[in-house]
């Protein structure tokens, strides 16, 4: 039959086909270079001698390199390890913080039965409405009652009040099948080694997603540790870098030295754990 | 002592939109040593009797005793039961021996070597001893059945509980995991409360049948009493497959007719029937393997399609609204679109109350199942 | 101790039983490394009292200050503007227990009375800084305009020749992006055409600015970029007008005197081929006198319930210190400092800030001579965008005059009415 | 057999059952609250309390050194909000903001999800690329744009024949410069949620769509936006949400500049409570973001959320 | 002309641990009209095989032909085919009248009355015409696998393709839906391909029979043939419920010798065997039902369990390591541990070689299935 004209539609067909494909690597390449353009502006500001950023001339590629803003700020400048290690710290204990406590309630609230659960886990998932900023003037008088200003605690206890956590583990034990916890009651289990020994191990991939989302979170918060932090000692990265700019309002150089180390742990921390992130991003929206 | 003792209990549920009684009155007695299969659609009450009698479920109302002891308020895991789980509900982070010893280690105070060695041993019985140190996920389903039936042999249990253990393997592994079960409840006869909705399945297993719906007891006894004497409609369709054929009937002038067919039974039949019947409606009912083809009969229906199952043949024929399913044998051919003549054997013939559902030919039974002496056979 | 935090945990060594102070202070780039070297050498004095100065940012450090302090972790001394006494009264106590004896003439009279709110003393100036006109000796060589300016009239004409003779633009009265900026050089015009901000008592202010000489001064400053065009419309960037004047694209602007550090590179020095001027601002016209804005970056000390006697005195005695010695503030930072002696110190008299930029010297003129007048002390945050960014706005002619003085003064009046 | 069972030994009596039973349900109170209370105690004390203070709060003339010396003005501070001009132009910036970020965000975060679902080579750099600014602080990522923006930085290279100096400094340039920073920053996160929700969506859909003869803008408006309406329905309000409550760009790069062009509700609540002290009028001002943000979310949901149908 | 001719036909996934042969080298024959049935176990290459046909995969390699058309390169919609998946694919946000005229409305330029009339009528002969309003979510599982159904057919198809349509059914359902969907094909007689992996379903529903394992064609037959003559052991033992006794034999002075028996057979069984084999090392196969219980026999085993299934008996027998399964009557009763006598009849009696698995018995059978005349029957 009609052998050549098949042959003809398949030659058609092949060539659409790779020309939309060719397209698509265009539009998708482009957008990543587009991505890409400001870590590079970051990084090669932090390279760039003085006299060449002060002539305010675009280049992408600098024409003289130093590494001195580095060297500055990691053998130099020791404080920005201090505020590299209190971000760590804050962001940690909120994590831990948050990861047992929200874990804790979440088996409760979906695995006991005690009167009154259902209104409780209401009420906390309708706070998942309030925006997280328009609480910050009472919060701070609050926080302030209690004598925590210039704590950590200031930091770490409202941010694990959030109900983020809470939500995702809710939704997550409820999937977990009744019947182990039912098989682990007929080997005798307590409550708290249900809890423990059966819901905590096979909760990890949740656990490592929803600990790393807040890791980060907490990592990056900035409104509300510019506020509630007075002592330098006591700042974390990213606001640590803001007053950098203050004080060296001068030299873009340095400061995007000083960015690029401040973000570089993170930077890390997602390039080992992509997948992870991201499917904890992915479950906030409930479709990963 | 493994005997269980249900009297009358009772489960609601407390839903959104009013109570939804689960298991409505049932008294049942289990006995030492035997296999008892509890079948019934989806949403009978099977697994809430089941999860009562673990003590995972409180109960309503009612008293429940495993061997003398009333357990209504024993925690589960001092009723001396073991429970078996359609998802096999083995702990996922554990390895097959820690999940196989932890309920000992939990509810006894033997030594460690003594856990060990009966795990070891319980483990050889059930052909898994080279999986003790793989997690669950790394077996296959039949794996994992054996390693959950295993960890609740371990534990010696005075009850074993199924629940629906097999539906979730292929129908090879079904058949085979099924004969499995049964020898080891022979060699350990451990009284078993087995729950299943496959009827073959509590039809090949059990030394008594429950056939449960919607909360109630529709009848207890053997395979062979259920098949052969189904207590009312419900459950001789429930039991058999391909299902009984059922035609309305009515008795005029000693003759039962149905819209397309008549059948004149004999007059002794006849009389049993009116014994017992509240009105001329009736359901006349015929297992497929007890029709017989018969080609100088006057019952006749065109057949639609043939199919070749195994050694038999299964017809399925129809004349107007009536519809026929027959058993005959393998060697026996006929072309889609024959007409063909059947003829009902009267020894094989159930007949029911169109109203009440009750077989009128079997004798005596009890029609409260949650009277007490429901549990009597037949 | 980090999660529990509060103010005084150590920084920078000191022996664990001297008395710690904690020193907040908001400079920058230049000034903050003369700042730390003066600590540092105060915390050599090993005088049993060790210094942890902390940067906070200017932009942050009022709302970091009074936050510390209803918190409870308020600094022992923090720096802020002389002129801000009333506003700071609220979180600041008095020092006059404390200070040494004869404290107060160890600094220029201006600057001094000008810490005093309602009889006491709340503050020790550091320096005083002032606004003037830096000129380009090229671009003035160029246009050939001799940077004498007896009045409004020869400045004009002489802004007009560079703009006719030369590339370059003639006069701009910015040298910042904020309303602050723009308040500083309105100030000048303002006092030399015979007006105020405001006028009345605490409690009773009366923003007048918007009529009258206000009204001129305005039309003035908004005449540069508009009607004159002496100066243009954008504003780059921060420093923007600086570049623009060390390049030789601008001719003539009023810069502060600490100006200086803007001037130079990156290696801290002013560039070889500039060469430049400062001059006393007296070219601005009207009826006022030949008066010009001054400021005083000054110490206070903040209430905190936790410090005892002895650190309150100590944070008064480092402040004498550090305000009475400090010549480095005055030779690299550009500012005169606010002791009389320091000022006139050889270290001071032999930088070419004093000698050839004359912007040390000038100052010191204009100090001695009374030619200086610090901004109002209101309760309020007086520098604060809020009502001065409508001047700034002004001036690159995004606002109208009236439109501008009208926004800026209900601001302010319903700022002071509400204080 | 059945050792163990002499653990058993419970007591059978019917007064004990009926203690028993109430026993029970007190002891599962007690253990179902004992692990809610840490929770419950953090989201009462910093979640639920602030809240409540915060509306008594915007009654009065909080006097941010002395809350005893507060003057209770009732909705005074409401009266004043509807009246101050400084409120009505962070309101304007704020939904000028968001009008212009949102469409974008979704827009872009909807085609790299589509483009990333085509199995690509280099997909998970691509998704490296793409979801990387989201793991960056708000002030790195304002400081990376201002020097985007400023000399020298590509920003001004691109825009330099349009505005002299900074667009951070133009009154018309430095929003739209905002919300190319906020794209930049925010798409990744998005267009991570819209990928799975791409993902989900069963592949036999579009095969059975290809034997029904669709071709590839079919598919996508019958299958695939079908299925991904919830995705995007949490992608439109969460960013909604989220970009009402815009901060740090303007705190870090603008300082709300210039001429107030790029002040945002936040940021004037942030002024509000934290420059100027006026804490009262600050709650006020947190409250009315709130009943706007439910406001918005609820129409979001329902413009979204009923078209398709 | 709704046959297909499907020529070598080969199918490479390139995976990221090398290439996977899905589909190795397949030709086939399906005839105008004719139900064939595609069965094999998991990942054969079954669904390839389907995908390939529907055109949803591209082809290695091969060409494929529908009616007389190539139609290697053409469109999916434009081959003239319908497919019913396992998941069923209904638009889900669609109601079941669009999901059903969403094919008609995209390939056809009929009017909206006729698309309107088309479906409709459809839906009547699916009995769905009730449900054509509502979303596919709120139909049962049934109702939604008629829907499928009907989705199909109003399109008017020369080729319907069935991927496992009914496993996600229950087993009473699937009975059901498994005559409904005869019923259908004897109606349209539209050539229909049908993949399941039950061999149950394949048996009873098919004209002819492909079985495939890992990618090539193993027999292809009608369900008597593939029964009675199974091409190899893996065929024989794939097909039939339970599964063929299988044991391995050796043949010994004209005796074959299993572990825990000896089965003589006549000589001129021993001669066809030898006939064909490569050595002297067999697998001798009999199915369950054609066992007999014989107390005479030599062959003897101990019974373990006797499970009874409908009319019928099954013995589960073991003597050491050898294993039997056995149909015998329903009538037939024996105690567990009780020794049986059994005898095989030779005629059916199957001989494996234990090399190659072919089946020795079976003449002329064509070995390599790749070939062309592999679409014979024997
Ligand atoms: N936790 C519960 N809350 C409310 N109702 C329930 C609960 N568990 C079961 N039910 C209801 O009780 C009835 C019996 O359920 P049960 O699980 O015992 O049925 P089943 O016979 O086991 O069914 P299946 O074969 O589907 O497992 C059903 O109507 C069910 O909906
Ligand atoms: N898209 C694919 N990419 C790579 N390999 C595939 C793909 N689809 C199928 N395969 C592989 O091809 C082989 C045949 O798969 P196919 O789905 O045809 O099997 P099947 O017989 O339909 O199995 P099942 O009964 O499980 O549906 C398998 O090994 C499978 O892993
Ligand atoms: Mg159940
Ligand atoms: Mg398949």
């Amino acid at each position: 039959m009609s052998n050549s004209s098949a042959s003809n539609r398949f030659v058609d067909r092949i060539g659409r086909e790779r020309l939309s494909r060719i397209a698509l690597y265009v539009v998708m390449y482009g957008i990543a270079i587009a991505f890409f353009i400001p870590f590079w502006r970051m990084f090669q500001l932090s390279v760039t001698p003085a006299g060449l950023v002060a002539s305010g001339e675009f280049f992408l590629i600098p024409s003289d390199v130093t590494f001195a803003y580095w060297e500055r700020f990691l053998v130099q400048e020791p404080i920005i390890y201090q505020w590299a290690f209190n971000t760590f710290l804050i962001a940690s204990i909120t994590t831990f913080l948050v990861l047992v406590v929200d874990s804790m309630i979440a088996f409760s609230l979906t695995r006991l039965k005690w009167p009154g659960r259902s209104v409780v886990l209401g009420v906390i998932l309708a706070s998942f409405m309030i925006p997280g900023y328009v609480n910050i003037i009472p919060l701070f008088t609050v926080v302030n009652n209690l004598g925590m200003v210039n704590s950590y605690w200031a930091i770490i206890l409202p941010f694990a009040a959030g109900p983020l956590g809470v939500f995702l583990l809710v939704q997550f034990f409820r999937d977990i099948p009744k019947e182990l916890e039912e098989a682990a009651r007929l080997d005798g289990f307590s409550p708290f080694r249900i809890y423990a020994q059966i819901i905590m191990p096979l909760s990890t991939p949740i656990l490592t997603a929803l600990g790393l989302f807040v890791f980060i979170w907490s990592w990056n918060q900035f409104l509300w540790p510019l506020i509630v932090l007075n002592n330098d000692q006591l700042y974390t990265l990213p606001i640590g870098v803001v007053t950098l700019r203050s004080v060296n309002a001068l030299a873009p150089n340095v400061i995007m030295t000083s960015l690029a180390l401040a973000s570089l742990p993170l930077f890390i921390v997602f390039l080992l754990f992509q997948d992870k992130l991201i499917s904890s991003v992915q479950m906030q929206a409930g479709t990963g | 002592m493994g005997s269980i003792t249900i009297d009358n209990i009772r489960k609601e549920y407390g839903g959104d939109s009013g109570t939804i009684v689960a298991v409505d009155g049932v008294s049942l007695d289990v006995r030492d040593g035997e296999f008892l299969t509890i079948v019934g659609p989806s949403g009978s009450g099977k697994s809430t009797l089941l999860r009562m009698i673990a003590g995972l479920e409180d109960i309503t109302d009612g008293t429940l005793r495993i061997g003398d002891q009333v357990v209504t308020n024993v925690a589960p895991q001092n009723r001396g039961v073991a429970m078996v789980f359609q998802e096999y509900a083995l702990y996922p982070h554990m390895s097959v021996r820690k999940n196989m010893s932890y309920g000992l280690r939990l509810t006894t105070d033997l030594s460690d070597e003594k856990i060990q060695s009966r795990v070891e041993e319980t483990a050889e019985m059930m052909g898994i001893e080279d999986l003790l140190d793989k997690k669950p996920n790394s077996l296959s389903g039949g794996q994992q059945q054996r390693v959950a039936t295993g960890r609740a042999i371990v534990r010696k249990p005075e009850v074993f509980l199924f629940d629906e253990p097999l539906s979730n393997l292929d129908a090879k592994l079904r058949l085979h995991m099924r004969t499995e079960l049964q020898r080891i409840q022979d060699d350990l006869e451990t009284t078993s409360v087995y729950v299943t909705h496959d009827q073959t399945e509590a039809m090949t297993m059990s030394d008594r049948i429950v056939i449960l719906d919607d909360g109630t007891i529709q009848q207890v006894g053997t395979p062979e009493t259920v098949y052969a004497e189904p207590a009312n409609q419900f459950v001789a369709d429930f039991i058999g497959s391909p299902s009984m054929n059922f035609f309305d009937v009515e008795l005029e002038d000693g003759r039962f007719v149905a819209d397309d067919f008549d059948y004149q039974p004999s007059k002794d039949l006849v009389s049993r029937c009116r014994a017992r019947a509240t009105t001329d409606e009736f359901v006349l009912g015929i297992r497929p393997e007890h029709v017989r083809v018969d080609e100088s009969e006057s019952i006749t229906a065109e057949l639609d399609v043939l199919e070749h199952e195994g050694s038999d043949n299964y017809l399925y024929l129809s004349k107007h609204e009536t519809e026929w399913t027959v058993r005959v044998d393998g060697s026996t051919r006929f072309e889609p679109g024959t007409t063909v003549g059947l003829s009902l054997p009267e020894d094989h013939v159930h007949l029911f109350d169109r109203q009440t559902g009750e077989n009128l030919l079997v004798g005596e039974r009890v029609r409260n199942p949650s009277s007490s002496s429901a549990t009597a056979e037949s | 101790s980090g999660l529990t935090g509060g103010g005084g945990d150590g920084s920078s060594g000191g022996s664990s039983d001297s008395i710690q102070l904690d020193y907040w202070m908001y400079f920058g780039a230049q000034e903050n490394e003369e700042m730390t070297s003066l600590v540092e050498d105060f915390n050599a004095l090993d005088n049993g009292i060790t210094v942890n100065k902390q940067s906070v940012p200017f932009e942050e450090f009022l709302t970091k200050l009074f936050t510390s302090v209803s918190s409870g972790n308020a600094p022992h001394v923090a720096s802020y503007y002389g002129s801000y006494g009333r506003h700071l009264q609220q979180i600041c106590h008095p020092i006059d227990d404390y200070l040494s004896n004869g404290a107060k003439n160890k600094y220029f009279q201006s600057a001094w009375d000008n810490l005093q709110v309602d009889g006491q003393t709340y503050a020790l100036p550091l320096d005083i800084h002032g606004k003037g006109l830096y000129t380009n000796d090229a671009v003035m060589e160029e246009a050939g305009v001799d940077p004498d300016f007896a009045d409004w009239q020869s400045f004009s004409d002489a802004c007009n020749t560079i703009v006719e003779e030369t590339d370059s633009r003639a006069f701009s009265m910015l040298n910042g992006q904020a309303g602050q900026s723009a308040l500083r050089a309105y100030i000048i015009a303002l006092t030399q055409a015979g007006g105020n901000i405001i006028e009345g008592e605490p409690g009773n202010y009366d923003v007048v600015f918007d009529q009258g000489p206000g009204k001129e001064a305005a039309q003035l400053m908004s005449s540069v970029v508009g009607e004159h065009g002496w100066d243009k419309t954008e504003f780059r960037s921060g420093l923007g007008r600086i570049n623009d004047f060390v390049n030789g694209d601008l001719g003539m602007v009023v810069e502060g005197t600490w100006g200086i550090n803007n001037f130079e590179n990156e290696n801290g020095e002013v560039p070889e081929d500039l060469s430049f001027e400062f001059h006393k601002p007296f070219m601005f016209p009207g009826s006022g006198e030949d008066v010009a804005w001054a400021e005083s970056n000054s110490l206070y000390f903040p209430v905190n319930d936790s410090h005892n006697e002895t650190e309150k005195q100590a944070a008064v005695e480092f402040a004498e210190y550090i305000t009475q010695n400090h010549t480095l503030w005055a030779s690299a930072g550009g500012h005169l400092p606010a002791a009389k002696s320091v000022a006139t110190s050889s270290e001071v008299k032999n930088t070419k800030l004093w000698t050839e930029f004359k912007s040390i010297s000038r100052m010191h003129e204009m100090v001695t001579n009374n030619q200086i007048e610090y901004q109002p002390m209101t309760p309020i945050h007086l520098n604060s965008n809020r009502y001065w960014k409508p001047l700034y706005e002004m001036y690159l002619q995004n606002m109208s005059v009236d439109e501008a003085l009208t926004q800026a003064a209900n601001s302010l009046q319903s700022a002071l009415d509400d204080a | 057999m059945a050792e163990n069972v002499d653990t058993a030994t419970a007591n059978t009596s019917s007064g004990f059952f009926n203690r028993f039973i109430s026993e029970r349900s007190t002891r599962e109170l007690i253990i179902g609250l004992l692990f809610a209370s840490p929770y419950l105690t953090l989201f009462a004390v910093f979640m639920l309390y602030p809240l409540a203070k915060g509306l008594y709060m915007s009654l009065f003339e909080w006097n941010f050194l002395r809350p005893s010396e507060s003057t209770f003005v009732g909705v005074g501070n409401y009266a004043r909000l509807l009246s101050d001009p400084v409120f009505w132009n962070a309101l304007w910036n704020t939904l000028e903001f968001v009008a212009m970020t949102v469409p974008l965000i979704v827009g872009l975060s909807l085609v790299l999800a589509l483009g990333l679902n085509k199995e690509l080579v280099g997909d998970r750099l691509l998704q490296f690329l793409y979801f990387s600014p989201y793991v960056l602080t708000v002030s790195v990522v304002g400081l990376i744009w201002v020097q985007m923006f400023a000399e020298g930085g590509i920003g001004t290279f691109l825009l330099g024949s349009l505005i002299e100096g900074s667009p951070l400094n133009s009154n018309l340039w430095a929003m739209p410069s905002l919300v190319i920073t906020t794209v930049w920053w925010q798409t990744g996160f998005y267009f991570a949620i819209l990928l799975a929700s791409r993902q989900n969506v069963p592949e036999r859909l579009y095969e059975a769509a290809r034997l029904d003869g669709a071709g590839p803008w079919r598919m996508f408006r019958d299958i695939t936006l079908p299925h991904m309406k919830n995705g995007l329905l949490f992608v439109v309000i969460a960013s909604t949400i989220f970009q009402f409550q815009v901060f740090g760009q303007p705190f870090v790069m603008t300082r709300g500049g210039p001429s107030g062009e790029t002040q945002t509700l936040v940021y004037y609540l942030y002024q509000l409570g934290f420059e100027t002290r006026q804490l009262g009028f600050g709650s006020a001002v947190g409250y009315t973001l709130l009943a706007i943000l439910v406001v918005v979310s609820a129409l979001n949901y329902y413009i979204v959320g009923t078209n398709n149908e």
